[in-house]
Formats: C-alpha cells, sequence, structure tokens
C-alpha cells in the first residue's frame, strides 16, 4: 500500500465532487425541464380530472400503475443485491454497492409518486396515515394499497439507511478537503467521523446488522405490491405465485438497471479503472439466473392457467398470447429471455457492450410484462359484454418520460455530491489488493461469483 | 332485525325495454358524459341491459341480463378500498360512501360483475337541465368512484317514516326507481331477511341463478332463468 | 394547530401560492317572492299524462322545490318553485298501469332542455337560415292576428292550414273546431309512420277504425308479425306488463310468443320462437296458418278461399319451412286464447292491407275476438273531431300551383321536413307559403322555416288530457292539471288559439266561448259523464275511467282477403337489398332524438350511442368484405346516406335495417348533425287504399367508403370482438 | 489537510442546485397558475347550490381558493342582510322555533321563513322599527330577503340531513344550534362536525352506518 496510489484513488474519485463541466449544467438542465414537464402534466391532470389519461371503464389502471410496479421492481437491485454481496463478502462488489444502493434510494422515491398521481383525488391522500382523527375513523388494513403505504415507506427509510451509513467516512474525507460551506456540510453529514478504530468497528457491525435485515424487507416489499393484484379476483391475477414471480422480476429488472447505470458512470466519470468488465460480467451472470428463473415462472403461469382452463381467464390469456396484446407480449419474451441468453452465456459475446445491451432489453421487457399484467386482465374481466380495452393518452406518456428523467437527474445530482464509488471501501479493496487480484483469476477460471 | 335487501330479477319477464336504465339515471343523478366520452368508453349506466346472441341465423335468439351492483355479501370491492368508502353497510349493501372515496378505482378493478362507474371528469349539466337532479341524492364530483345503491335514499327515506310512524317496514313499500319502472315486473326488490316477502320467495325458485357464482361473492341479486314453452307443455 | 390540519397543510403545500378570490354568481341574484305555497325539501306527487307517442301513458310526476332562474316584470333573478324531477308511472291509470317506458322517464328534459324556446321569436335573416329576434307576446299575437284577419279581408280563409302530429282529446277538436269555425280546412295530421293501414283493415273485419287493445296477460299463444309491440308499436308499456304475466304471471302456464319478422327487433328478441320470413309475404304466411287450421278442422272455415295458401305454396313464397309453418298454426289453434298481431313494417309494404286482413282473419278464426285473452276495442268517449285533411295531398297541390294555395300555415309539433322521404319535396312546399306560424318548444327541420314562433309550454307546465286509442279494456280520458309553473315565458297553445279566435276581427266568441283551455277541459269532461265533483275527481286522479258500454267486437265470419304481391322500388339486381327502417328504442321516429338521456341510452341490441348504424348480416359482411365500423354507403334510387355497419345475426342475409331518429339538420346540440337520417333515402312507395307511406318498399345498395367511424357502443367487448357475443 | 487547487469555483456545485430547483418551481408554479387562470372558463359547471359539486383543484369549483377553503371547512360567519333579533321573537314574543322553522318537524329542512312569513304579523306589528321596514321594503319589491345560512355543510361532505327523525327522536334544538334565544342573530356556536354527530347517535344507539347520512 503506497500513499501515492491512495491518494491517486481518492482524487479520482472526488473529481466529479470538485470539477463542474458546461455538460453537466446542460445535462442537468435538460434533465429539470423534463421533469418539470413531468408535474406540471400532473397540476393538469389533477385540475381537470383522471379523464385525460386513457383510463376507461373497465380498465381503471393503466400506465400509472404500470410505472408504479416498474419503478418499485427497479428499486430492488441495489440495496438488495450489495446487502447480499456484502453479506457473501464478495470482494468485486467493494465499487458497485454505492451505485447500486443509489438506485433503490431513487427508485423507490419515483415509485412512490406513481400512487400518488393515479389517486383521482390525490388531495386527500393523506387519509392512509394511521392517526386518531375526529372522524372515528382509520385506513382499512384489509387494503394492500395500504399494506403497500406501509411497506415501501420502510424499505425506503432502511434503504436510505443503508445508504447514508457507509458514506460517513466518505463525508469525513471530503469534509477534510474542503473548507467554506462544504466543509460545513459535510462536516455535518459525518457525524463527527474521526476514523477511530472504535467508530470503524461500530460501523462494520452497523452495515452488517442492516444488510441481514434489508434482506427480507426488499423481498417483502414485492410481494406486497404483487398483492395489490393476486389479492383481487381478477383473471390471472389471482395467482399464488406472484409474490415470488414479482420479486424475481424486481431483481431482473434491478440488476439490468444497476447495469445500464454503471456503464453510462463509468463512461462520464471517466472511472474505467474501478468499475472493470468482471463487474459487469458477473452482474450479468446474475442476471442470466435471474432471467432463467423469471422464465421458468412465465412457462408455469400460462400453462397452469391454460391447463386450468376456466372461461373468464382463457379470454385474458388468449388476448396476450394471440390476440390483441400478443405482439407486446413476444416482444417481451424477445428482450427478457431470448435477447439476454446468448449475449450472456456465450463466453465470446460476453463485454460490457453485451451485457448493457441485453440489459437494456431486459429493462423494456420488464416493463413490458408490468403492463401486460394489469391491462389485459382488466380488458377481459366479468361477463363478455362489460369487456374493454386500454390506450394510454399524452399525460400519462409524458408522465412516464418525465420519471426517467428524474431518475437521471437525481443520480446526476448524487453524484456530484457524494462519490458514486464509495472511495474508503476502494481502499480497504486495494490494502488487500493482490488478494482481490487473486480472486478475480479464481473466478475467471470457476466461472463462479465468487 | 337488520333488513337484508335483495332482488330478483326473472329473465323470462325482462323485454329489455331499459325503462330500468333511464329511471336509474333520473333518481340518482348519474352524469350524461357525452358522445366523446362515451367513445372512450366512459358511460355511465348503474344498471344496464346485457344481450347475448345465441344460434345462428335463422335459428338464432337473444338472451337478455339487466345487471346492477349485486350487493355482494362477500364483496370484493370491500376490502381492498384503503379507506373505507366502500364498505358493507347494516342492510348489508356495498355502501359507497362518496366523501371518503380518494379515487384509487381499486374497487372498480377487483369487482366481478364491472358494476362500478369512475367520474373521470366533474359532471356538469347544460342549464336548466340541472333542474331536473334529484336532491334527495348528492351529485358526485371528479374523481369519485360510484354504483347502484339499491336507491338508498329510498331506503332511508322509507326507515324514516316508518320510524316516525313506529310501524315495521311493509314488503314492496320500498322500490327502486328501477323495479317501480320496470313494465314487465321482471323485478323484484325486497327484504331477504323476512322468509314471507316476495323477493325472499322467488330467491328460493329453482329457476334461481347468480351472476358469476363461481366467484364466490354470494351476491343478493338473483336471476330467475328463462323458462321453455315445451316444458310448461310438458307440465 | 392541530395534527388533522397539519396533515392538510402537508397535502396542500404549494397550493396557497395559487389561491384567487372566490365567486359564485348564483347568490349575488335577486330572489323573488314564491309565486305559490310549498314546503321545503318535501315531495309532492302530480298526475300528469305523457305526450310522447300515442299510448298515452297516465303519469306521476314528483315536484320538489327547488331555485329557477326566471324573468320577473324584466329583472333576472332566483324564484323558489316547485320542480317536476322525475316521472313515473300513475299507478291508478289503466293504460300506465304504474309503469312508464324509457322515453317516457325521459321526458322530463324536454321541459329542462337548454335549447328550449324560451320567448317567441320573430324571422330575421332568410327563411330557413335561422337568425330569429326576440319578440313580446303582444306583438307576436298582433302578428298572427293580422296575417289570420288578413285572410279573412281577402275572403281566402279557406288558405289556412293547420299542421300538427297526430293529436287526441280536447286538443285535437280545439284545433278543428278553429279552423271549422274560421272557414278553413281541417287540419292535418302528420304520421308517415303511423298505422292507417291497420285501422282501416280492423274498420273492414271489426267495424273499428282503431287500433287493437291485446289481453296478453290472459293469452297463452301470441305470434307477432312483425310488431315491435314491447318496444315501440302501439300501447307498449300496458303490453309489456301484460307480456309479463303471460310468461310467469300464471303458475303452470306459460304462454308462448312467436315473433315473425326479417330483421329481429327488441321485441323478436324476447320470442320464444323467432320466424324470418320474406319482407312482405307476412301476410302469406298468416293465411297459410289459416289454412292449415280449416284444412285439420281445427275451426270452421271456408277451405276454398284459402285453396292457394297451401304450406307447400306459402314455404314457398315466404321462406319458412312447411313443417313449421303446420306446427305453428296447430299450436296456434290448440292454446287458445291466442292472439295475432301485426304491426310495423309488414304494414309499410304496398300489400299492408293484404297482411293486415290476412292477421284479422287469422284472429277471427282463432276465436279469441273480444274474449278475454283476446282483442278488444277501446271505447273513444267524447272523440267528436272530423278526419283531418291529408298531408300528401296538401303537398302535392302547393308544389303543383306556381304559387302556393296555402297562405298560412300553423305548425304544431309535425316536423315533416325530416320525417318524409325527401322525394316528396316537403320542404320546398313550404317554403313557398307566404306566412308560417310555430307553436313548438324547439326550433327543428320544419319550424326553421316559421316566420313567427309562439313557443309552447311543456307537457309539465300546461294543461294536458289524452283518449287513448288502445291499451285498456276499458274507456279513459285522462286530463291532468299543470304539474309546475312555467320557467320561461312560454304560453299554451291552446290558451293562445282560444286568446287569438276571441280576437280577431269576427271573433269566434259563439263556437269557442271558453276563456281559458281549462274552462273548455272542465266542460268537455263534465259532459263525458255528468256529476259533481267529476272534475275534481278526474283531475286529482289524471283522468276517468270505467266500463263504459262493452268494448264491441262485431263477430264476424272470417274474411279471406285477396292476394296482392308486394312491389319494391329499384330492381333485385342494383338494389340486393331490402332496406328496413324502424323507430329507434330510443328516438321513435326521430322527435326525441334531442333528449341526452335517450342518446346516451345503449340501444339494447346494438349497445349503440349517440350514432346511428345499419344492421347487416354476419355473412353478407363478410361476403363484402365489411368488419363491423366500417362505414358504408347506401344508396337507393332516391338517394345516398353513410352509416357505419353493425354486424347482426339476427337479420336476414337479404335485408339490411337501420333506425330513424338521428340525422337531424337542426334539433338541438344535442342531435344536430348526428348520424344520418334513412327516412330521406326511402321511395315514396305507398300503399294504395289508404295512400300511407309504404317505408319498407325501398331496396337499396351498400358500398364501402372510408370515412371514420362513428360507431359508439356501450358494449365494452362488443368494441372489439363482436363474435365474443354469441 | 490541503484543499484541491483546480480551477473550479467552489461555488457552482451550489448554484447548479439552486438553479435546478429554482426552474422546477417556476414551470411547477407556471403550469399551477396557467391551469388557475383556466378555471372561470372552465368547462361548464352549473352552479346552483344543490348541483355545485366538489373536488379540490378541479373545475368542480369555481375558484382554487374556494376549493381550498371547503377542503379545510373554513367557513366566513354569516352576516345578514338585516339585523334580525332571535330573542324578542323567542322571550316576549313567546314564539316557538318551528313557528317560522316549519320545516323541521315534516321534512328534511328546517326552512328559513320567507318574507311573506315575516309579513303576517310584521305588517302590524312593530311597523316603526327599522329593521321591520327594511322587510317591508323587500317585500314591497317582491323580492326574498337574501338570509344567509348559519349551518351546513360542504358539498363534499355528501351529507343528507333531515330534521325530521331527529325531532322525532325528541332532540332538541338546541342541542344542535345551541341556545339561539339568548343570541340576537344566530351564531354557529356548535361545530357540526362527525364527531359530533356520532357521538350523539352512539347515545342514542341511533345507526352509526355510513349510509345513515352520507349517500
Amino acid at each position: 500500500m503506497t500513499r501515492k496510489s491512495d491518494s491517486s484513488l481518492t482524487d479520482d474519485l472526488l473529481r466529479p465532487v470538485f470539477e463542474t463541466s458546461t455538460k453537466f449544467y446542460v445535462t442537468a438542465a435538460v434533465l429539470a425541464v423534463i421533469v418539470a414537464a413531468g408535474f406540471g402534466t400532473w397540476f393538469y391532470q389533477i385540475y381537470w380530472g383522471m379523464g385525460v389519461t386513457g383510463d376507461n371503464w373497465p380498465v381503471f389502471w393503466g400506465l400509472h400503475e404500470t410505472n408504479f410496479v416498474f419503478w418499485i421492481g427497479i428499486s430492488h437491485a441495489g440495496t438488495l443485491i450489495s446487502a447480499i454481496l456484502r453479506i457473501v463478502n464478495a470482494t468485486w462488489r467493494r465499487p458497485v454497492t454505492r451505485c447500486a444502493e443509489v438506485i433503490t434510494a431513487f427508485a423507490l422515491m419515483i415509485g412512490a409518486m406513481f400512487p400518488l398521481v393515479h389517486l383521482g383525488r390525490p388531495w386527500l391522500a393523506w387519509w392512509l396515515i394511521p392517526y386518531p382523527s375526529e372522524r372515528l375513523l382509520w385506513p382499512n388494513y384489509r387494503s394492500p394499497l395500504v399494506w403497500d403505504f406501509f411497506a415501501i415507506n420502510t424499505y425506503l427509510l432502511s434503504s436510505l439507511l443503508f445508504l447514508a451509513l457507509p458514506a460517513i467516512p466518505d463525508f469525513a474525507l471530503i469534509r477534510d478537503r474542503t473548507t467554506g460551506w462544504r466543509n460545513w456540510l459535510y462536516g455535518k453529514l459525518s457525524l463527527g467521523w474521526q476514523g477511530t478504530p472504535r467508530q470503524w468497528h461500530r460501523l462494520e457491525s452497523a452495515m452488517h446488522m442492516m444488510a441481514l435485515a434489508i434482506i427480507p424487507i426488499a423481498i417483502s416489499v414485492h410481494t406486497i405490491v404483487s398483492f395489490d393484484f393476486s389479492m383481487a379476483v381478477v383473471p390471472m391475477w389471482h395467482s399464488t405465485i406472484f409474490g415470488p414471480y414479482f420479486v424475481v422480476g424486481a431483481i431482473f429488472s434491478g440488476i439490468a438497471a444497476l447495469n445500464i447505470v454503471m456503464a453510462i458512470v463509468r463512461r462520464m466519470l471517466h472511472l474505467e479503472k474501478y468499475l472493470q468488465p468482471i463487474h459487469f460480467r458477473n452482474l450479468g451472470k446474475l442476471m442470466l439466473a435471474m432471467s432463467l428463473l423469471w422464465g421458468y415462472f412465465v412457462f408455469n403461469e400460462r400453462l397452469v392457467t391454460w391447463y386450468g382452463n376456466t372461461p373468464h381467464e382463457m379470454a385474458a390469456l388468449w388476448s396476450t398470447q394471440l390476440g390483441r396484446y400478443s405482439p407486446m407480449f413476444w416482444t417481451m419474451i424477445f428482450c427478457n429471455f431470448i435477447l439476454p441468453f446468448p449475449l450472456l452465456t456465450i463466453r465470446k459475446l460476453r463485454s460490457i457492450t453485451a451485457t448493457v445491451i441485453a440489459s437494456c432489453g431486459v429493462v423494456i421487457g420488464m416493463w413490458l410484462e408490468r403492463f401486460l399484467i394489469i391491462v389485459p386482465s382488466l380488458s377481459y374481466k366479468g361477463t363478455s359484454y362489460s369487456w374493454g380495452t386500454y390506450l394510454p393518452r399524452w399525460p400519462e406518456i409524458v408522465i412516464f418520460g418525465a420519471s426517467f428523467a428524474a431518475m437521471a437527474l437525481l443520480y446526476l445530482l448524487f453524484s456530484k455530491f457524494i462519490p458514486i464509488i464509495s472511495i474508503w471501501e476502494m481502499k480497504v479493496g486495494q490494502h488487500s489488493k493482490i488478494k482481490v487480484a487473486a480472486q478475480v483469476q479464481e473466478s475467471e477460471a470457476a466461472g463462479e461469483l465468487v | 332485525m337488520p333488513h337484508k335487501w335483495g332482488m330478483a330479477v326473472d329473465l323470462d319477464r325482462c323485454t329489455g325495454c331499459e325503462a330500468c336504465v333511464v329511471a336509474c339515471h333520473s333518481e340518482n343523478n348519474i352524469p350524461t358524459v357525452g358522445e366523446t366520452e362515451a367513445a372512450r368508453g366512459r358511460a355511465m349506466h348503474w344498471i344496464r341491459i346485457e344481450r347475448y346472441w345465441e344460434g345462428e341465423f335463422p335459428e338464432v335468439q337473444v338472451k337478455f341480463r339487466p345487471v346492477l351492483c349485486q350487493q355482494c355479501d362477500e364483496a370484493p370491492c370491500e376490502p381492498v378500498c384503503p379507506t373505507y368508502a366502500s364498505s358493507h353497510s347494516e342492510d348489508g349493501l356495498n355502501s359507497q360512501i362518496y366523501n371518503r372515496c380518494i379515487g384509487t378505482r381499486y374497487c372498480a378493478n377487483a369487482c366481478g360483475y364491472n358494476v362500478r362507474f369512475f367520474n373521470f371528469f366533474t359532471p356538469s349539466w347544460d342549464k336548466p337541465l340541472h333542474l331536473q337532479l334529484n336532491p334527495d341524492v348528492s351529485v358526485r364530483e371528479g374523481g369519485v368512484m360510484e354504483k347502484c345503491t339499491f336507491c338508498i335514499q329510498r331506503i332511508n327515506a322509507g326507515k324514516v317514516s316508518a320510524g316516525i310512524e313506529q310501524r315495521p317496514l311493509l314488503d314492496g313499500e320500498i322500490q327502486p326507481a328501477c323495479v317501480q319502472s320496470c313494465t314487465a315486473n321482471a323485478l323484484v326488490f325486497g327484504d331477504l331477511a323476512d322468509p314471507d316477502s316476495t323477493v325472499s320467495k322467488l330467491s328460493k325458485s329453482p329457476r334461481g341463478t347468480k351472476l358469476l357464482e363461481e366467484l364466490g361473492t354470494k351476491p343478493k341479486v338473483t336471476y330467475l332463468q328463462r323458462g321453455s314453452w315445451d316444458d310448461s307443455q310438458k307440465r | 394547530m392541530d395534527r388533522r390540519n397539519f396533515l392538510k397543510v402537508g397535502a396542500l403545500t404549494g397550493a396557497s401560492a395559487t389561491l384567487t378570490s372566490c365567486g359564485n354568481p348564483e347568490h349575488q341574484m335577486i330572489r323573488f317572492i314564491p309565486e305559490e305555497e310549498i314546503q321545503g325539501g318535501i315531495a309532492i306527487w302530480k298526475p300528469s299524462v305523457c305526450p310522447l307517442c300515442a299510448t298515452g301513458c297516465g303519469m306521476l310526476v314528483r315536484v320538489v322545490d327547488g331555485e329557477a332562474e326566471v324573468i320577473r316584470n324584466g329583472k333576472k333573478g332566483l324564484i323558489q318553485m316547485g320542480l317536476a324531477r322525475k316521472l313515473e308511472g300513475n299507478p291508478a291509470h289503466p293504460i300506465s298501469q304504474g309503469k312508464l317506458c324509457a322515453r317516457g322517464q325521459a321526458a322530463i328534459q324536454v321541459t329542462y332542455h337548454p335549447d328550449r324556446i324560451i320567448h317567441p321569436l320573430k324571422r330575421n335573416g332568410v327563411r330557413g337560415s335561422g337568425p330569429f329576434q326576440e319578440i313580446t307576446w303582444d306583438e307576436a299575437i298582433t302578428i298572427l292576428l293580422s296575417q289570420i284577419d288578413g285572410l279573412a279581408a281577402a275572403g281566402s280563409q279557406n288558405a289556412l292550414a293547420f299542421l300538427t302530429k297526430p293529436m287526441r282529446g280536447q286538443r285535437q277538436t280545439l284545433i278543428s273546431r278553429f279552423m271549422q269555425s274560421y272557414g278553413a280546412p281541417p287540419p292535418m295530421n302528420f304520421d308517415p309512420f303511423g298505422d292507417q293501414v291497420l285501422r282501416r283493415a280492423n274498420a273492414h273485419s271489426f267495424g273499428h277504425e282503431q287500433l287493437p287493445t291485446f289481453d296478453i296477460a290472459q293469452s297463452r299463444y301470441v305470434i307477432s308479425f312483425g310488431a315491435d309491440f314491447l318496444g315501440t308499436w302501439n300501447a307498449a308499456v300496458p303490453q309489456s306488463a301484460g307480456y309479463g304475466e303471460m310468461r310467469q304471471g300464471k303458475p303452470g302456464h306459460r304462454g308462448k310468443f312467436v315473433q315473425v319478422e326479417a330483421r329481429m327487433s327488441q321485441t323478436g328478441a324476447n320470442a320464444d320462437e323467432w320466424v324470418p320470413v320474406n319482407p312482405g309475404t307476412e301476410g302469406v304466411l298468416a293465411l297459410g296458418m289459416a289454412h292449415v287450421i280449416v284444412n285439420l278442422k281445427l275451426r270452421p272455415g271456408n277451405l276454398a278461399a284459402l285453396a292457394e295458401y297451401t304450406p307447400a305454396e306459402v314455404a314457398k313464397r315466404t321462406g319458412v319451412k312447411t313443417e313449421r309453418i303446420e306446427r305453428l298454426a296447430r299450436e296456434f289453434a290448440e292454446n287458445s286464447p291466442a292472439i295475432a298481431i301485426i304491426g310495423g313494417t309488414p304494414l309499410a309494404h304496398t300489400n299492408g292491407m293484404f297482411s293486415a286482413l290476412a292477421v284479422n282473419t287469422l284472429n277471427t278464426l282463432s276465436g279469441s275476438m273480444g274474449k278475454p285473452g283476446g282483442i278488444s276495442f277501446m271505447p273513444q268517449p267524447g272523440k267528436d273531431a272530423p278526419p283531418g285533411t291529408s298531408f300528401n295531398k296538401f303537398v302535392t297541390e302547393q308544389l303543383a300551383s306556381p304559387e302556393s294555395p296555402v297562405k298560412a300555415l300553423l305548425l304544431h309539433e309535425a316536423n315533416p321536413v325530416y320525417g318524409s322521404p325527401s322525394a316528396w319535396r316537403v320542404r320546398e312546399a313550404l317554403s313557398k307559403i307566404p306566412f308560417i306560424a310555430s307553436f313548438g318548444s324547439f326550433i327543428d327541420e320544419t319550424s326553421i322555416l316559421a316566420d313567427l314562433v309562439l313557443p309552447d309550454h311543456s307537457f309539465l307546465e300546461s294543461w294536458v288530457d289524452d283518449v287513448p286509442e288502445s291499451g285498456a279494456g276499458i274507456a279513459v280520458a285522462s286530463v291532468a292539471p299543470p304539474a309546475m309553473r312555467p320557467i320561461h315565458q312560454t304560453r299554451a297553445m291552446p290558451d293562445v288559439l282560444l286568446d287569438v279566435s276571441h280576437r280577431l276581427a269576427k271573433p269566434l266568441q259563439q263556437p269557442l266561448p271558453w276563456k281559458t283551455y281549462e274552462e273548455m277541459l272542465k266542460d268537455s269532461f263534465e259532459s263525458i259523464s255528468p256529476g259533481a265533483d267529476t272534475w275534481n275527481n278526474a283531475i286529482a286522479n289524471g283522468g276517468v275511467w270505467g266500463k263504459t258500454g262493452e268494448p264491441g267486437v262485431r263477430p264476424l265470419v272470417p274474411l279471406f282477403p285477396r292476394y296482392s304481391e308486394p312491389e319494391f322500388d329499384g330492381e333485385g339486381v342494383q338494389f340486393p337489398f331490402h332496406f328496413l327502417p324502424y323507430k329507434s328504442q330510443s328516438f321513435l321516429d326521430g322527435s326525441l332524438a334531442h333528449l341526452p338521456w335517450l342518446q346516451e341510452l345503449p340501444d339494447v341490441l346494438s349497445t349503440a350511442m349517440w350514432s346511428s348504424w345499419v344492421e347487416v348480416h354476419t355473412e353478407t359482411a363478410r361476403g363484402l368484405g365489411l368488419v363491423q365500423g366500417d362505414v358504408v354507403e347506401i344508396s337507393s334510387t332516391q338517394g345516398k346516406i353513410q352509416a357505419p355497419v353493425l354486424l347482426s345475426p339476427g337479420i336476414a342475409p337479404n335485408v339490411i335495417a337501420m333506425p330513424m331518429g338521428q340525422g337531424h339538420e337542426t334539433f338541438t346540440r344535442f342531435a344536430s348533425g348526428r348520424g344520418a337520417n334513412p327516412i330521406s333515402i326511402l321511395a315514396p312507395m305507398a300503399e294504395p287504399e289508404t295512400g300511407a307511406l309504404a317505408w319498407a318498399a325501398t331496396r337499396v345498395r351498400i358500398s364501402k367508403v372510408d370515412a371514420a367511424s362513428k360507431l359508439i357502443l356501450f358494449a365494452g367487448g362488443m368494441r372489439e370482438h363482436p363474435d365474443d357475443h354469441r | 489537510m490541503k484543499v484541491i487547487k483546480n480551477g473550479v469555483h467552489p461555488h457552482r456545485g451550489m448554484l447548479t442546485l439552486l438553479i435546478i430547483l429554482g426552474i422546477l418551481g417556476v414551470v411547477g408554479l407556471a403550469s399551477g397558475l396557467l391551469f388557475e387562470s383556466s378555471i372561470l372558463k372552465g368547462q361548464p359547471i352549473a352552479q346552483n347550490p344543490p348541483v355545485g359539486t366538489t373536488g379540490v383543484f378541479t373545475p368542480a369549483h369555481s375558484s382554487v381558493s374556494l376549493a381550498v377553503r371547503h377542503f379545510f371547512g373554513w367557513r366566513p360567519a354569516a352576516v345578514q342582510p338585516i339585523a334580525f333579533n332571535h330573542k324578542p321573537h323567542l322571550e316576549q314574543a313567546q314564539m316557538e322555533c318551528l313557528y317560522c322553522h316549519a320545516g323541521a318537524l315534516t321534512g328534511p329542512r328546517a326552512t328559513i321563513p320567507g318574507v311573506n312569513s315575516c309579513m303576517t304579523c310584521h305588517n302590524t306589528i312593530a311597523k316603526d322599527k327599522p329593521a321591520v321596514q327594511q322587510i317591508a321594503e323587500y317585500f314591497n319589491r317582491g323580492e326574498e330577503i337574501p338570509w344567509q345560512r348559519v349551518y351546513g355543510w360542504n358539498d363534499e361532505a355528501h351529507l343528507r340531513f333531515n330534521h325530521a327523525p331527529h325531532l322525532a327522536a325528541s332532540v332538541s334544538c338546541g342541542k344542535c344550534h345551541g341556545d339561539v334565544g339568548s343570541m340576537a342573530d344566530a351564531k354557529r356556536i356548535i361545530d357540526h362536525s362527525m364527531n359530533f354527530c356520532v357521538t350523539c347517535h352512539k347515545e342514542k344507539k341511533a345507526s352509526i352506518d355510513c349510509v345513515t347520512c352520507h349517500f
């Protein structure tokens, strides 16, 4: 271990925090405008009413709900994965973890917006908060939406904590290198971190406990999201496998998102040195596993429905297999299964670009999956007289786009104020560089994760 | 003793004249959404006459089925509402409490009969059409779910007058607008808790069936299937 | 600040930025002192009579107080008044029996219609182009008087004409007397889709020029030839009530109902057996059945007269299988009391009279005439109006002579410009008339030609009376006082007419002694059944009814009509399809298209709202490469219209059908410029004896055109899956 | 520890944040204002009291501020056009509440008496009093007195209150309206909150079912 390598590493990783290019302002401004447009559209929808969306009778849920499930799904990349990697102490995780946890935090914030956006009277949303009211009324604890409310808040809180804890030493590092308001700000953020062994010990154990705690939370959250659907007697919704099905799907889309984000960060902040092919490769393997699992669930779901052959379910099923929604369904199968499979299995193809391409496919595919779960079932619900269809209209699409812009914007700002790669963890890594290298070789050879 | 309001629909009598549909609009201030919105599938009809073709020309037949809220005992719409806007009333009605509704539309998705309707926009009446509105029923605003109430305003009015006169409610004293208007007397409304009421008797008819019974929602609306002439000849 | 408000503030962040002052104009308006005794919030029920169709249902009006915007001595303001809120059938009334059809219940919107004419108007611009200007009632009446007096002065009283929709009771009497005493020809009733043919046929067969009353409740077998008797034909409400009883009212006895028609109507949809026949051959089928009945000696009769109607022969002409004809005949004869009904399309062929007589023959054979479960005719108390002038005659004369023989036309609730084939050139005929005054409440295709509009009260605001023609076994004379006070600056047509008749240069005091229509009604009712409180009871109950003499049916030997072949306009190769327009379940012949509730009421078979459509058999459509919603052009020899296709399995492959009612050029914001009007392309064919329009005798061809479909269906699934509904 | 010197102004980060938040705020507010301005020319809404519907920030209200006030249940105290005084009517004239508010006994609404019923007494009694003369002026102009309602709920409440059953259950007027006799003009001294209603319903074993009042 040499002082120089350390400081160079530190400088590399801190550069984004201190240097701000005009490119940054432009990107930020553009994104901000899109986000603002999203908010504007929301005002518009609130003002005139849900009628400006494409929702109708009987398809009362459409794009907003799809996006809700989608973003909550994305959020499962970060915290869950980094927690798992921490527990199994995969050393290659070090540069990845923070990128991942940040995704969780922001994806959750954005995802949690959509239940509000889809409300007919959002200004009354506070009725979901349990408090002793003058009306002598409480929220209906039997409602999956209320479960959502609690689950998502818990997850958001814990993953913010999980993000903040390991950032403390880095805050301290920045504090020590700055003056003026930053010194003050980061001083506050670093909670008086001095790097004493006792503090280090506390941090480690805290991280370990958090990691253990966060896994069940993460899993429960998306299970509960799946309950929004599986608890209702609606064709193709009322299924027992929705819990695990959603969790797998969530992790699946999450990893994909993580890959894409990492690639972008790597390019934009010139972190090629730290985010190496191995990270993409390993995450790729993880994604492949999820792809297979997901495919297995889809197969199950469809097969059982088809075999069961209850009339009101068949209508919804066929509409996705051969009917009106089949193009989307087969695109989904292609994106989630046929495309990633070769890209991630065949060793020669396994490059960063390939992984990113696969990931893009998966993100698209998983969005389609959410849509195909929600809309066809509602279209073919109840007596055939009342069947319907759904087409989104511009407000939904604008808000959908704005949600992506919001993600990018938040990420951009975050990387502006906090090093996107945990510096101290990298240092710890470097102190055992040789070990890492060895491990890398091993894992290369063994072709396994750790 | 709490009441248990129910309805029997005699499909052998129903002529599909749709008097009930307009009666319902008139009684319950149901908004007329207009051409554009109707084209988007947002027309509101708390009661509708579903019709199904059977067979092929020339041996073709039609079956009519008036569908309104089935007022299920095990209603899928009730547990899913986060604010108790959709709740079970003492009389077993699936009541929709407009002021408590925040517009998640979850109840409408859960409902297997698609009898819940959402105010996508705040309704408006070109003056002076608003003078036709029934002052005993509130006008629902945008963002609120609404559905058949079995004409709760008539039920409550009946209870009040009976209460003031300190007498029990009579069978047939309360009639929802659709029942009152049914030209062929296909709709019968009454108290299922009272075994002697017409509706209880009809609900026990061998012709009686429930709509989408397999959902296990225990509807309080009984459909009396169409008879066939040949059978009645055999008897 | 307590927790609740804190949360609310949280929910409201940012909103406070956009606060503006509020102002509700309604609250600044002055309020006038009520002109009637009302208790706030208490509902009262008042009798009335439904004016929308010829049934004449007695109704109850639910009146609850409310605040209406009115004008009093020049000032605009609000006034608390009793307002009609809901219409229901009057349980005491023999016709409605406490029921009211969809149309009847929507009638309330006539009163509150936003496009109602709310004060007298004077034409101000090119006739027919629309611009009218508001005038006072005094001016309006003066103009009318000057016109009528002008004619009298010129000695050409007979140049005054009065055109109304079919009317009954004292309104009809009043108008006739007015015209008579003034020296003008009797008023014209415009009703091209009425049942003159059947009335005449009944005169031949039973000695009653009147529509029959069917005791369906008691009958065990009903065969209907094209009559939409549960929907739009004759007394639909009592007939539906009877039908319900026939089906399930008599334990163990479930009556059978057979419908014979080429296009499945709402009534046909309820049939136990639906028998499609070639258009125009319904009568043949009826006589075929008669042949079987007589042949099997089930009833006595003269087989020779029926010689040509052997089942085989009939089968060939009608397209109904021989066995079926025999079975139907046997069932009909064996299950008495049995009724055969004819109405609608079969009467609208050139051989309508033959078909009507044929069915009457069947009824005579069945022997259920005048019996319970059979057919009877309602007594018609106080019916003294002479027969009206023929509208067709009027039109032809107008078109014939260079300058119009009619100098002044009074128009009341008739819309011939919309409701007659374009071949009749009614608009042209009317436009020639120098002066037209309309009493209508709306500007429609005809009243837009008026020079003067004297808006009538709505039926809820005025005295109403009626003498139903059919629907009950006993005599009925309905009458009711206004259910509510007028909300606009309108005046009741009868009162205006009486007022005018008294203020003419040569006043008509003697024949029309009454100050108001109320007095006239009072007189007439006390003449019907003398008695101290007849009148008070009548207006309290909504009329008087009871057994006044037997509903006499002349017992007849069945008379066997001579067969006449139906003629069609447009020959088969060029125009391959029979074109059957039919009265829409919502709008009848189109006079109700302005009521939003009815526009949004899904047609029960097609589930269509706010649009018109053309029904094509699924196979036919496949042959022509048409799918649901494709827009087609329907062309007859008389013209062409466009409408979206609706696939229907319930229509003969060689027939296409289209509902009347839409396609108004000018008829309020709700009906104008919506859909297409099938009447406009009808050929001017006529039933020879009565001269009635044979509106089902047109042949057409259809061709796909590329235009945006305006087919709006309520049945969600139907939007994409016409086939999922089998 | 040394500060990195890389020629970058250290405050850029802060600036960026401010700029972006600025844009967000401005556009958000702008859109809000835009829609607000379109409220009054918004889709036609029948505005008579029975029709006025609810929904904050939607065209249901004639203005957003009205919406907000309804939302918080802020109601300005009623200001009567004429200084009406209950006291003398109840104390000197010994009148019952129901004498003027007759509707309460039989119907849903207690009804504020019209100028006609005022004049039945006041064309003879206390004609010299200025207030009475004002009443007479209204009467002669053929106008109602624009009394303002003291109690009542927003349309949001979807509340259908009926006086008759409450009187039948011998609930005194004062229970809900306070001792009006001791006031000059009626004031809203009792808050008709849901809590207030439900508590009493519980005491009296009356139904506390939602649809008893909200439909």
